[in-house]
């Protein structure tokens, strides 16, 4: 059913007992065309984009738990679109811009708010850096641009701007495309859209294993049953590289642990998404109230979906002696999630070594701003077998020649 | 040129007292080599043992040794024995298989004692995960309010802490706020 | 918090000591004779394990050397602490 | 003006001081609690039933619970010390001059307009957000939402708690200080372990301070009173009250949080008077933290006056507070008739209880005859009456029946007892279901944890006396040491019955159900959830919020869930839990930072002569250390003193303080090729006394680091790495030398602090120098560029090297950090009548920009290779192997349309760093081929000149290019990167 404001007053007048499931679950079937590893942001989209741009509708999606459990759910949902090589910013801004449309798309509200997204400037260097970075983003088509520090005192009323000996605020770059989202309904809305256009979505089937002939693999084994597949993609971030183990090839991606935190809800009292890389902490304000705060990554290689309290204790001190005022609320919960992680901290995108498999990771800790162009892309390399050219400089084999997409080393730590 | 130290006291209440512990020199002993090898005529050309095993501080009737890492020790001595210990290290090792560094500057020492001045330590960081803690005599290298520290037991209540000393005053100022 | 014991200065170090330093035991080829596979191979791929991992730490904060550690990457559990000319017990690998 | 009264105050009882009356306000009005009260208590002593207005639907609530369980009760307040913008009543301790303030409702608590969302209630069902507000976009009604949400307004203004932080180790942590943390603890007291016992509470005893059962011949309550007296006097025994167990992390870890309250008086400020974080590790652990009642789901359940049975015993036993003056009770256990006890012993009137049980214990329907009160059984409660506050409930049978209604004002709800295994969940491990408790209880336990009492699984006393027991056992045997003799004291407590599960009362309306109180989640809200799909625990949980709110669902996780099952058709163990995050309850970010604001944010470094600078009029700007990035004293503004600090240098003599500059000693017969193997210049061909610059890469090849080797001599050379990077250097030498090449003989000292650095650039350096007298011969044919001397000035050693980052004759002098200042303050001497200037770094990076100097991580990024900035024959000439040279063979390092370093001359504008070389002739948006790495106006040349990294830029030296930065175009020719001197005559002068 078409979501509304007319289905909800329909639907509430007859109690609310005739809305449908937002997606079908139904049992495996023996063999689909194409089968996606991954029920999160990146595997739905995946799905969605396959059956849209391309037609292919016999489409499973696995996924080990419930859709949207792993770093979709976990995240602290910004958006932006402001990378600084040339292949990296028409790569996520066609992300924003999917994603600045997506609620029409698929008939569910993402809740995308453009609040802006501000990153602090503390020093003269950072300074010069965040003018590249406003200049090349303009070369490269997309918006972003230097606010001074009287500007950001007036777009953050509760920032310490004046007495903050260690970190002065000089100003800030700010991209006022920039934002939050709602994170679950991103994986259900595609679920949904998905799962209308015939898309199987199968929920609690982890992937036990690979049947293979030859370099291309012709079924999975999961919790429930062998599943033949003429196409394979694979979008499970963090656990890629136990994916690629089955499949019998390596990843140059370490997975490691990223905490988030969320505050005790209370009235609005930051209505920007603002980040300070040198002291390492962002933060957002959620619809229901809570401040969203994130960091820098734990420090080891960690399958372990919790984090460690030195992260937590750093991450806060940080945002406290940003915003003093801060200091009064609570923190209410901290979880964490685990990201893939590479050597130049830009996604995997398209061909692996084994024929009739396609990847998307290596999102690190920026995953959730790339689902829809990380879904289309993964969507178009499965369907045509070649990279879409907003891919072309993100396939696997670029670590061969060494020609990295350096975006940690040229913009900072990215989220 | 005359002397300015990083600190001189903070005054802290009857119950703790910290002062910056000045008059002695430092040298800092790398060796190329295991310490197996080198030990002895090292203890000879320094005047007092090395210790090949971390823990407790070597004390001899004016200088002592503390091991840092299986190749490294710091050695206290007294100033005037500053340039002798250099050039009697180089002597008996002319081709640096010990090699002594100055290091008189490197580090302040702040000398921490008094009833409460465990309670300052603990506020700082574990000083030991040890079921014992740190043992008196012993010294250890460790974060102290989140800055690298050499921490050395002198009794039950009596602390030196060495420091880098370009991170002297905010250790200073981190321990005047408690 | 992950907490071990060193194997040089034998004291017990928590995570904020400790330096993490990667998979344990990735041989650098020889230079002069790896091809472009063998060095991007060393450079870039990990088994990044699922599992019990076999890996460096270093006692930054204390006597400054690295050692090989065997710890499981879910519940962190430590098996193995040796120093870092050891080799592993449990390790397949070798 | 008379104290007001406290209508709800018991006669007697309870263990408030009533000699110690506390004043404080709420809504603005005088009210008058007691010493040992909460502001819950206290207000409800006050007669407050109406505490909150509901989140969504703005129904009145009043206190469900009495403690961190209860979801309704959140208020604002400002105590003596500082200021809670939304906290829960029950957790706060009652402070004289507290102001307490309702934090929902407008425009009052009592007439809330926002309480017409009740008639919306129908279409703002669970998760109506995600299927509307999407025309024309979310921007146009989300400021709307966002006014309607949150608990509290944030008071910039607001004084934080003062807060401090404590490391700690001990042997067994008890987490918990009821009936089986203090049996454990008293069995351990002896054994000479280190045990440390926390518990939440201002005394120990927990629910053992509102039970009638007697412990070994006295009331509990006493027994406990006795028990933490001989735990305070045990030496190896810590006991913490007041403080909560936050979280659980791997090897042991824990954080607790601890507060230290003062009551006030008009005199002495009251409240929470600071605050102190503790880190923890133990050695074993024992979880007894018990268990939080649940409430029964009803229609109307949530209406004011409708409480916890555990809540009103709590009240009635610790506070001498009657929450109502007819209490009903609705139970499916036994716990419900405690409450029924503890109030008519209190004088309340207790209308009837209902139990859903046919056959409760006989001795509690005995006891109930006696005082003549009705006892309901195989009933249930399917409905309540009153407005604002409670007046009445209707009752039926199981499966329908004649319906009664019974008048009260207060309604005790027992639903059995979720175990809090919030801690165990923090170390991941996952709950499991129980049936015949009805509750989930910790699954596996992490290594040396033991559960006791009901936190293993509701029990009786006696047993968790017994568990409590085995467990002090048990880490006696782990921990090597005699158990001591103790045995569990003889409880007197009638055999109960067990619970019968009843998650869903009666068939009326499913929306006025409550689930999760403070999110407004009622039963139609999962048939909703259920209906469309959200069938997982974690989707209902996200979909709906149950269980999301500040109370951390305690009341409504298990209820929720069973709803899920019973709708789904599936068993509570299919279904499982969420999983509890850390922390147990919210903690101020405040008491997390710590102290470490402003200048203890993060640990600064200071330079040997700062004080010195900061009088010269420096200001400091954080390069890693606190640096002088120009001087007041050189001019009115940044780049007045900047040019007039250049042209010193050029004309006379610049003073820079360069200590913070890297200095390593590597030492040993193998020092020189170990070096040779990081840097790519060739070093083995250094001679004794000299210095060579060079550039450092990581094994991918791309530039990490730059600077000079000093050869001292054969066995010991002098690293110089930048300062940023000089300890990341010395790490890195080290971690080569221990992992893959251990056989080298080669020491490596890092002694960057041991020594203050000064650089004297300019004309006039060598005659400054000389004017030191040290003790070696300065001319340029004895010293000349790129050499080094070691010697002695006023008997003081000294290290001086004559190398140049400027471009002019440049001597760096070395002095150990104690006479930095001194060493400064001749050197201004010296210089002053030749007007020599402090040089800040400023303008030091100008002047090495004129000369053409590389500034590493300036004019080199995350790719930038030797071969990049024209390195290639000094790589092609070294032949021994260098870390990263491998990598310079891969494709990409060899390919041309890499980004070259070169130089730029403006032709007009200015140039800026970041300005983008655009591809020709194009406008933005356009492709570009680099950009402007380093740029400045060069006072000498008096044009802009700039450092750029541009494709192919070495073969297209004398082209002309054009620059993008901020709206402006900037043309530029293309060339060589050295603007002065290209001869070098200057610096070998």
């Amino acid at each position: 059913m078409r979501y509304s404001l007319k289905s909800l007053l329909v639907n509430g007048f007859r109690g609310n007992r005739h809305w449908t499931p937002a997606w079908r679950s139904p049992a495996p079937r023996a063999r689909y065309d194409v089968v996606i590893i991954g029920g999160g942001g990146h595997g739905l989209a995946t799905a969605y984009y396959l059956a849209r741009e391309h037609g292919i509708t016999n489409i499973a999606v696995l996924e080990k738990g419930w859709i949207g459990g792993g770093n979709t759910g976990r995240n602290t949902t910004n958006v932006r679109s402001d990378y600084m090589f040339p292949e990296s910013a028409a790569l996520y801004d066609f992300s924003l811009r999917l994603y600045e449309r997506l609620a029409h798309d698929i008939n569910y509200n993402i809740m995308l708010s453009q609040r802006g997204w501000l990153t602090l400037i503390h020093d003269h260097h950072q300074m010069e850096s965040a003018r590249h970075k406003a200049n090349w983003l303009i070369c490269n088509g997309v918006d972003g641009e230097i606010v001074e520090r009287a500007g950001v005192a007036r777009m953050l009323p509760l920032l310490n701007i004046d007495d903050n000996p260690r970190y002065p605020v000089l100003g800030a770059f700010l991209q006022r495309r920039g934002g939050t989202i709602r994170h679950d309904a991103v994986a259900w809305g595609y679920a949904r859209a998905a799962s209308r256009l015939g898309v199987d979505i199968i929920e609690n089937c982890a992937v036990t294993g690979f049947e293979r002939a030859g370099d291309a693999i012709t079924a999975i084994e999961t919790g429930r049953g062998r599943i033949a597949a003429g196409k394979i993609g694979v979008a499970v971030a963090g656990h890629s590289s136990v994916i690629a183990d089955m499949a019998g090839f390596r990843l140059p991606v370490t997975s490691r642990c990223l905490q988030a935190m969320v505050s005790e809800p209370v009235k609005p009292i930051l209505d920007h998404v603002v980040i300070s890389p040198a002291t390492g902490v962002y933060i957002n304000q959620t619809q229901k109230g809570e401040l969203v705060i994130g960091g820098m990554l734990d420090l080891y290689h960690s399958y372990g979906q919790r984090g460690t309290f030195p992260t937590i204790e750093k991450v806060l001190t940080a945002a406290v002696e940003m915003f003093p005022a801060f200091a009064s609320m609570r923190l209410m919960r901290h979880w964490a999630g685990i990201v893939d992680i590479v050597p130049d901290s830009s996604p995997i995108l398209g061909a692996t070594p084994v024929s009739n498999m396609f990847i998307n990771c290596g999102w690190g800790t920026g995953g959730f701003k790339a689902i829809p162009a990380g879904g289309f892309l993964l969507a178009h390399a499965i369907a045509t077998g070649i990279p879409h050219p907003l891919a072309e400089a993100f396939a696997l084999n670029r670590f061969r020649t060494n020609r990295l997409v350096d975006e940690g080393a040229a913009a900072g730590i990215a989220h | 040129m005359q002397s300015r130290s990083a600190l001189t006291s903070v005054p802290m209440g009857d119950d703790l007292d910290i002062y910056e512990e000045t008059g002695h020199a430092h040298v800092l002993c790398t060796a190329a080599l295991d310490a197996g090898i080198i030990a002895a005529p090292l203890g000879r050309a320094l005047g007092v043992d090395v210790p090949l095993a971390p823990g407790p501080v070597m004390v001899g009737e004016d200088r002592a040794a503390m091991w840092l890492s299986p190749r490294s020790w710091l050695i206290r001595l007294p100033e005037a024995a500053e340039d002798q210990v250099m050039q009697a290290v180089l002597a008996r090792f002319p081709e640096r298989t010990v090699h002594a560094s100055r290091y008189s500057d490197q580090l302040c020492w702040l000398g921490i004692e008094g009833a409460a001045s465990a309670d300052l330590l603990a506020a700082g960081g574990f000083i030991s995960l040890e079921r014992d803690g740190l043992p008196i005599g012993h010294i250890k290298r460790t974060l102290f309010a989140d800055v690298p520290v050499l921490i050395w037991r002198r009794a039950q209540s009596d602390w030196s802490v060495a420091v880098e000393r370009s991170r002297a005053g905010y250790l200073a100022a981190w321990i005047a706020r408690i | 918090m992950i907490v071990i014991r060193c194997p040089y200065c034998n004291e017990l170090r928590h995570e904020e000591e400790l330096e993490y330093g990667g998979e344990a035991d990735v041989v650098r080829p020889d230079p002069g004779s790896a091809d472009d596979i063998d060095w991007t191979d060393y450079l870039y791929m990990r088994t990044n394990t699922k599992g019990v991992h076999f890996e460096q730490w270093c006692c930054r904060a204390g006597c400054g050397q690295w050692f090989k550690v065997a710890r499981h990457t879910v519940s962190h559990e430590i098996t193995e602490v040796i120093p870092y000319d050891k080799k592993f017990a449990h390790q397949d690998r070798h | 003006m008379a104290a007001p009264s406290n209508p709800y105050r018991v006669g007697e009882g309870g263990l408030i001081d009533r000699t110690r009356p506390l004043a404080f306000h709420f809504n603005g009005q005088r009210m008058q609690g007691y010493a040992g009260d909460t502001v819950a208590s206290a207000l409800i002593a006050n007669g407050v039933s109406l505490i909150a207005r509901s989140f969504k639907y703005h129904r009145p609530r009043g206190f469900l619970g009495s403690g961190l369980e209860d979801p309704n009760a959140m208020v604002e307040i400002r105590d003596g010390y500082g200021f809670d913008a939304a906290v829960r009543a029950g957790q706060v301790r009652l402070a004289a001059g507290m102001q307490v303030r309702s934090v929902s409702g407008w425009p009052s608590l009592n007439f809330d307009i926002g309480a017409l969302a009740g008639y919306a209630a129908k279409f703002i069902k669970a998760g109506f957000y995600y299927k509307t507000f999407m025309w024309p976009n979310w921007h146009l009604y989300e400021p709307l939402i966002r006014r309607t949400t949150g608990f509290g307004r944030v008071d910039a203004n607001a004084r934080p708690h003062p807060r401090r932080q404590h490391h700690a180790t001990c042997d067994v942590l008890i987490i918990g200080g009821g009936a089986a943390g203090i049996a454990t603890a008293s069995a351990l007291g002896g054994s000479g372990l280190r045990v440390i016992l926390a518990d939440d509470q201002p005394q120990l005893g927990g629910s053992l301070l509102w039970s009638d059962i007697e412990i070994g011949g006295t009331s509990a309550a006493a027994w406990a009173g006795d028990r933490q007296a001989a735990l305070d006097g045990a030496a190896a025994v810590q006991v913490l009250t007041d403080t909560v167990v936050t979280g659980a992390y791997e090897g042991n870890m824990f954080t607790l949080l601890q507060s230290f309250h003062t009551d006030g008086s008009p005199e002495a400020p009251g409240g929470i008077a600071s605050e102190c974080l503790w880190k923890l590790r133990a050695g074993s652990v024992v979880l007894a933290t018990g268990s939080v009642e649940r409430p029964l789901v009803f229609a109307g359940n949530d209406r004011p006056g409708v409480m916890l049975a555990s809540a009103v015993r709590k009240y009635l036993a610790v506070h001498g507070v009657a929450p109502a003056r007819e209490l009903a009770v609705f139970t499916n256990n036994d716990a419900g008739y405690a409450a029924a006890f503890a109030a008519l012993k209190a004088g309340v009137r207790v209308p009837a209880v209902i139990d859903v049980r046919d056959a409760p214990p006989k001795e509690f329907m005995q006891r109930l005859a006696a005082a003549s009160v009705r006892c309901i059984t195989g009933a249930e409660v399917i409905g309540t009456s009153g407005g604002r506050q409670l007046d009445g409930i209707t009752v039926v049978p199981l499966g329908g029946g004649a319906r009664q209604h019974i008048r009260c004002d207060g309604l005790a709800l027992s639903g059995g007892a979720t175990p809090l295994v919030h801690l165990t969940a923090h170390r991941g491990s996952k709950p499991v279901y129980k049936a015949d408790v009805a509750a989930f209880v910790s699954g596996d336990l992490p290594e040396d944890w033991h559960a006791v009492g009901d936190a293993c699984s509701p029990c009786s006393l006696s047993e968790a006396l017994t568990q409590a027991h085995d467990a002090a056992r048990a880490i006696c045997r782990r921990e090597g040491v005699a158990a001591p003799e103790f045995s569990p004291p003889d409880v007197a407590q009638t055999p109960g019955l067990p619970i019968q599960a009843h998650w869903r009362a009666g068939t009326g309306n499913p929306s006025d159900m409550f689930v999760d109180f403070q999110n407004d989640v009622t039963v139609q809200d999962i048939e909703l959830a259920v209906l469309e799909g959200y069938v997982s625990v974690e989707h209902l949980k996200r979909y709906t919020t149950l269980g999301m709110g500040t109370d951390q669902g305690r009341t409504s996780n298990i209820n929720g869930l069973a709803i899920l099952a019973a709708l789904t058709g599936r068993d509570m163990s299919e279904v499982g839990t969420t999983t509890f995050r850390p922390p147990y309850t919210a903690v101020r970010l405040g008491a997390i930072a710590g102290d470490r604001q402003g200048p203890l944010f993060r640990p600064e470094r200071l330079i040997p002569a700062h004080a010195l600078h900061v009088r010269a009029g420096a200001v400091f700007e954080d390069f890693g250390w606190q640096r002088p990035d120009w001087y007041r004293s050189n001019g009115a503004d940044r780049e007045a003193a900047v040019r007039a600090e250049m042209a010193a240098v050029r004309s006379t003599l610049g003073i820079f303080d360069g200590s913070p500059l890297g200095k390593i000693e590597i030492s040993g017969p193998d020092a020189a090729a170990f070096l040779d193997r990081f840097y790519v210049s060739n070093l083995r061909t250094l001679k004794p006394g000299r210095i060579r610059y060079s550039v450092m890469t990581g094994e991918d090849g791309v530039i990490f680091d730059d600077g000079v080797v000093t050869c001292v001599d054969e066995t010991l050379y002098l690293a110089g790495p930048t300062s940023a990077h000089a300890d990341e250097v010395a790490n890195r030498l080290e971690r080569w030398r221990q992992t893959e090449w251990p056989e080298l003989r080669v020491g490596i000292a890092s002694v960057t602090s041991n020594w203050a650095s000064f650089a004297v650039a300019g004309p006039r350096a060598r005659t400054t120098l000389a004017a030191l007298q040290p003790d070696f011969d300065v001319s340029n044919a004895a010293f000349p560029h790129m050499s080094y001397r070691a010697g002695r000035i006023d008997g003081i050693p000294v290290r001086v090297s004559r190398i140049s980052f400027t471009g002019e004759l440049q001597y760096e002098i070395n002095v150990p950090a104690r006479y930095g200042q001194g060493l400064m303050r001749r050197l201004m001497d010296i210089s002053e009548p030749a007007c020599g200037r402090l040089i800040g770094m400023e303008a030091w990076l100008r002047l090495r920009l004129e000369k053409g100097y590389l500034h590493v991580g300036s004019d080199t990024n995350g790719r930038t290779t030797p071969l990049d900035i024209g390195m290639a024959r000094v790589v092609a000439g070294k032949h021994a192997d260098f870390i990263g040279k491998r990598s310079l063979a891969l494709a990409y390092a060899q390919s041309a349309d890499r980004e070259q370093l070169v130089g730029l001359r403006a032709e007009s504008g200015q140039l800026r760093v970041g300005g983008r070389v655009l591809a020709d002739g194009a406008m933005p948006p356009c492709r570009t081929e680099g950009y402007v790495t380093s740029a400045c106006h060069s006072p000498t040349l008096g044009i802009s000149i700039g450092l750029a990294l541009i494709e192919r830029g070495h073969s297209r030296l004398g082209e002309r290019v054009r620059i993008f930065d901020s709206g402006t175009i900037v043309d530029a020719e293309i060339c060589p990167p050295v603007f002065y001197d290209p001869e070098n005559e200057r610096l070998q002068a």
